[in-house]
């Protein structure tokens, strides 16, 4: 399986991707999918101005390469490519994208929502919203939480505190 | 006395007012880090980057409580993460 | 909640379908899943030359429709396009499209991986596979019927013979 | 006698070997029209359209047994579908 993992300032273009990911797959693939994530102008009642997205360099690839390995395992993948943005992100731009191409279609799905679940709970961003009733760096909720460990297996490394 | 860059990221990062701190511990350990932290920050500061749910990472990887410190080691300070 | 369903012989520009419906769902979506079918270049051991895909005009359409509204029932979904294509398709070109965009990613999800596996057992599409070691008409699989009924609820409008 | 159009498709339209029939049926019913194409038909092509799997469309919509046909009805024969 081919993985392509990249944090960028710049916007993506899901076209160029999805061309790529079928140029590379050639006749085996039979199923993409393709996930996007869009910055939601609001929260609640309030109005969303825009969101911070925050990474730590290096760490943060090897998370998210974490992630599409325990993919890769779990499912029969042909191609999978993340690509997650950092910096100020107003609505409705788009934060990520999350293209996994297999020979059949459970397994495409599957393994693209399995790395988004994952994303929301175990990958090294924080995230502000810049929110009328006041800035708010946001968690993985509960709902968050619950998905990935529908997921079975792997609970997340223990950390340490000093 | 060794010596390490200490990195806080985002709310904590707010908290503490700065991103990168150079600091001296001994010993050199996370608990010994912690010494050091509690005498060079304000009680607030200190607070904010002690709480349980914060995660450290040295030289990028999450740490253990007995990871143990080499000079130039960066140790980060993590809040709780989210990505997607 | 907007749906385009289109049945059609000509390719389509997924660049296109999704730029659209983002363009359609303003600050309110959070979450676009597509999904592409394409024509694999074996089945088994035996290299496939193409398929030929065949459809009922208005029937189909209809048959599509029944199925983004029981997802729409199920879901908050704000746009759902369908795209399927019908006529002689070769090896790797694209078959179908299902885009679903809601606020939230678990809708999007779900609804078009619903959508999807409905597709493929409720959908008036005939597909005949052209291979090497003699053309078949394709029918969908026990794994398909498992799936869609997975899904619970609904059985298919029983039939008659004469 | 009421006036069908009817229809095959797929891999029946190959068992028939036409897509489109013009055919005559008394009574009105799906009984009456399968009647009347076992003797339109060869038992071989009659065999293919009588199949279990075989669903009956009445002008697009799918027909219980006890619909009734009216002159000008299409009748399609559907044999089981998959898309996607």
């Amino acid at each position: 399986m081919r993985a392509d993992i990249r944090v960028q300032l710049e916007d993506f273009d899901i076209a160029a991707e999805w061309a790529a990911c079928r140029q590379r797959c050639g006749g085996e693939c039979g199923a993409i999918v393709a996930f996007g994530g869009l910055v939601r102008d609001r929260f609640g009642d309030s109005a969303v101005q825009g969101l911070h997205l925050e990474h730590y360099p290096g760490m943060t690839e090897d998370s998210i390469r974490r992630i599409v390995d325990q993919a890769a395992e779990r499912w029969r993948l042909l191609d999978v490519v993340v690509v997650h943005r950092v910096g100020y992100l107003a609505p409705p731009e788009q934060i990520v994208l999350v293209l996994a191409a297999s020979g059949h279609r459970p397994d495409a799905f599957a393994a693209c929502e399995f790395i988004m679940d994952y994303l929301k709970t175990d990958a090294v961003f924080w995230k502000k919203e810049l929110r009328e009733d006041g800035d708010a760096w946001i968690e993985s909720t509960a709902g968050d939480r619950t998905r990935r460990e529908s997921w079975g297996q792997e609970t997340p490394a223990e950390g340490a505190s000093t | 006395m060794t010596a390490l860059t200490v990195r806080f990221f985002a709310s904590l990062r707010e908290a503490v007012g700065v991103g990168d701190l150079d600091i001296e511990v001994d010993p050199p350990t996370l608990v010994g880090l912690r010494s050091a932290l509690a005498t060079r920050l304000t009680p607030e500061q200190f607070h904010a980057i002690d709480m349980a749910e914060v995660c450290i990472a040295v030289n990028q990887a999450i740490a253990q409580r007995d990871t143990p410190l080499r000079a130039g080691d960066e140790v980060a300070f993590l809040p709780r993460v989210t990505g997607g």
